[in-house]
């Protein structure tokens, strides 16, 4: 095969950095290149040695690398953050299209673990986005799935209904078939229960 | 054709006719062309046939297509019969069939018996004519098919466009937290649901949310108590019928999930609930 | 003040950029200096010289700078998306041919009523469609015809467009044949539209 360069994999680990919505370790970043290298030991110093590059390059940008607890990230550097700051003034930030999914998932299904989450959705849901929703108070943990691990069960708090002026969960818009939302309906009928094996 | 069609069943006839389709029937890698008269195919497949159609002009593109013509060579006329085939199909498998359906077959049986009376012909130009009309049509709706092809194959975020984002260090984020509204969580769901193939539709119903919920509130109150809670307290009877079902399938199904645990001393007595040990929240 | 160089500017702007959740137009940019120029023109001048330096740098790297309808975004290069792929197994929405070929009709044939989406289509267009079109932010009302029974005219978003990586209507993929989907004109007039501004 053909062998990478550093820049090569520097450019790559950069876009990777800035597409993923979480910090990305040697791991995962290994994982991405693995039809790439014979030999994971020599390609490791190779990506380490792209990391430094990278580090490097970014002292001339606004954009600093950091490392923190679960991996790599790239974020805007002190100095612009005041000038993003301006701009969120007036156009405020919005959360991720992730954070929105998770969130939903919990809203509709609680008491849903992390694992069912991810099924749903395709992909795996980082603990941060869960943090996160947990920070702002919308989300809690209601206790531990009696199944092989005991995964934590999440679910909606207080506030998050307050925030949405909501009563009760049971006032989020229903979803009644895959494709669309049908306006809120009074019909009555026997609740089933939902075999929730995962 | 429509004679030697005449005397097969519409399963068969389904069959003959699926040589093209997207659902091919293949052993190993080779594709069977000819499929055995006695082979039972599951209504359930046909009906997934059917449906695939967007509508009678989406079916009859694929009926023109399927004779490798198109739509200005063919003689309407010559596959109003088959048309009227899988109309048939439709009804015997009790699909709901669209009356736009319907409409165009009654425009393909004008088109059939005025084929049959060619001495007509000189009127023409006077009254409207249905096959060009229809003619005409066709081609509109398959201009639309490719466009919403070309649509569909447009780069577009989420698929192949990935916007870089990078944040804010944690540090210098800013106080002001992001809005959302309703409507966007709405979406989002749909969106996941609509993405995942593993749920059925009855899944995602009004009736199962207010189970969860149901769930969520009651795990909610033991943990307010420090004690046991009497199983009654778990019920408001003002809430009406329906509700105190959800509420007793919830207490249910916590106690299958084994996040609460039932106790009752002796026959009678009250019954309390509680949270099981391994649900201590912190 | 302190003059802001085409290169301060560049680092600030691709900051921006990585931070905005949304593309940003050269009036949003300029509304974030607003405070370190006099000149307007002569600013602007600077922040164009400013976006074509960024974009010769990203050149050199995995991502490219784009303009779409609402403003420029930067986004991961063609050549690099593969990696991204690999990085993140998610499934991608995928949207049926009911709800493609509705949108088809109303990108194509803006303003555009449900009635004559049906007429194109041979079936009833379900009202979820439109819905979920609207909810999506990709499909909103513009109008309504004048004609009897007045319908409403439905029309494309900016965000339709963003999403689809479009900076105009006009880069649409052409039609096979013809310039409209309509196969013989028969609009005698320009439809009139009432403003609805939404």
């Amino acid at each position: 095969m053909a062998e990478l360069t550093v820049t090569e994999v520097k450019r790559i680990v950069e876009t990777l950095l800035f597409a993923a919505d979480e910090p990305l370790n040697v791991a995962a970043l290994m994982n991405v290149f693995d039809s790439e290298y014979d030999d994971p030991r020599s390609f490791r110093e190779l990506l380490v040695a792209a990391l430094d590059e990278l580090e490097m390059d970014c002292e001339a940008r606004g954009i600093e690398l950091v490392q923190v607890a679960s991996g790599f990230r790239l974020q805007v550097d002190k100095a612009h953050s005041e000038w993003v700051h301006k701009l969120w003034r007036r156009n405020p930030p919005r959360y991720s299209r992730a954070l929105l999914e998770t969130l939903a998932m919990i809203a509709y299904q609680q008491p849903i673990t992390r694992g069912e989450i991810d099924e749903v959705r395709g992909v795996t849901t980082s603990g941060n986005i869960l943090r996160r929703l947990q920070e702002r108070g919308w989300v809690r943990e209601l206790g531990r799935k009696q199944v092989p691990g005991l995964p934590i069960l999440y679910g909606t708090t207080r506030a998050f209904l307050d925030y949405f002026n909501l009563r009760s969960i049971g006032d989020l818009p229903p979803l009644v078939d895959g494709e669309s939302l049908r306006v809120k309906e009074e019909r009555v009928e026997p609740p089933r229960i939902v075999a929730n094996e995962s | 054709m429509p004679d030697e069609l005449a005397n097969q069943t519409t399963e068969e006839l389904a069959l003959n006719r699926d040589n093209s389709m997207p659902y091919q029937a293949r052993i190993g890698d080779k594709s069977i062309e000819e499929l055995p008269n006695d082979l039972h195919v599951p209504p359930d497949a046909m009906i997934v046939m059917l449906e695939s159609f967007e509508g009678p002009l989406d079916l009859l593109l694929y009926l023109i297509r399927k004779q490798n013509l198109n739509i200005l060579e063919i003689r309407l006329a010559d596959i109003a019969d088959q048309y009227m085939q899988y109309i048939e199909m439709m009804s015997t498998l009790r699909l709901q069939l669209a009356g736009e359906y319907l409409v165009i077959a009654a425009t393909l049986m004008v088109i059939k018996s005025r084929a049959l009376l060619p001495q007509l012909e000189s009127d023409e130009e006077e009254e409207a004519n249905p096959e060009a009309e229809l003619r005409r049509r066709l081609q509109e709706y398959e201009r639309l098919k490719n466009a919403s092809e070309r649509l569909d194959a447009l780069p577009r975020v989420d698929r192949e466009v990935h916007v870089v984002h990078a944040p804010l260090a944690e540090s210098y984020a800013p106080e002001v937290q992001p809005e959302i509204e309703l409507k966007e969580l709405m979406v989002a769901f749909a969106d996941v649901i609509q993405r995942s193939k593993l749920y059925q539709q009855h899944r995602i119903t009004r009736t199962t949310i207010s189970v969860r919920e149901r769930m969520t509130d009651i795990i909610g109150k033991l943990e307010k108590s420090e004690e046991q809670v009497p199983f009654d307290a778990l019920f408001d009877v003002r809430e009406g019928k329906v509700s105190l079902i959800a509420s007793l399938l919830a207490i249910l199904e916590l106690m299958r999930s084994s996040l609460v645990r039932v106790t009752q001393q002796r026959p009678f007595a009250p019954i309390f609930v509680g949270l099981a040990e391994a649900t201590s929240v912190g």
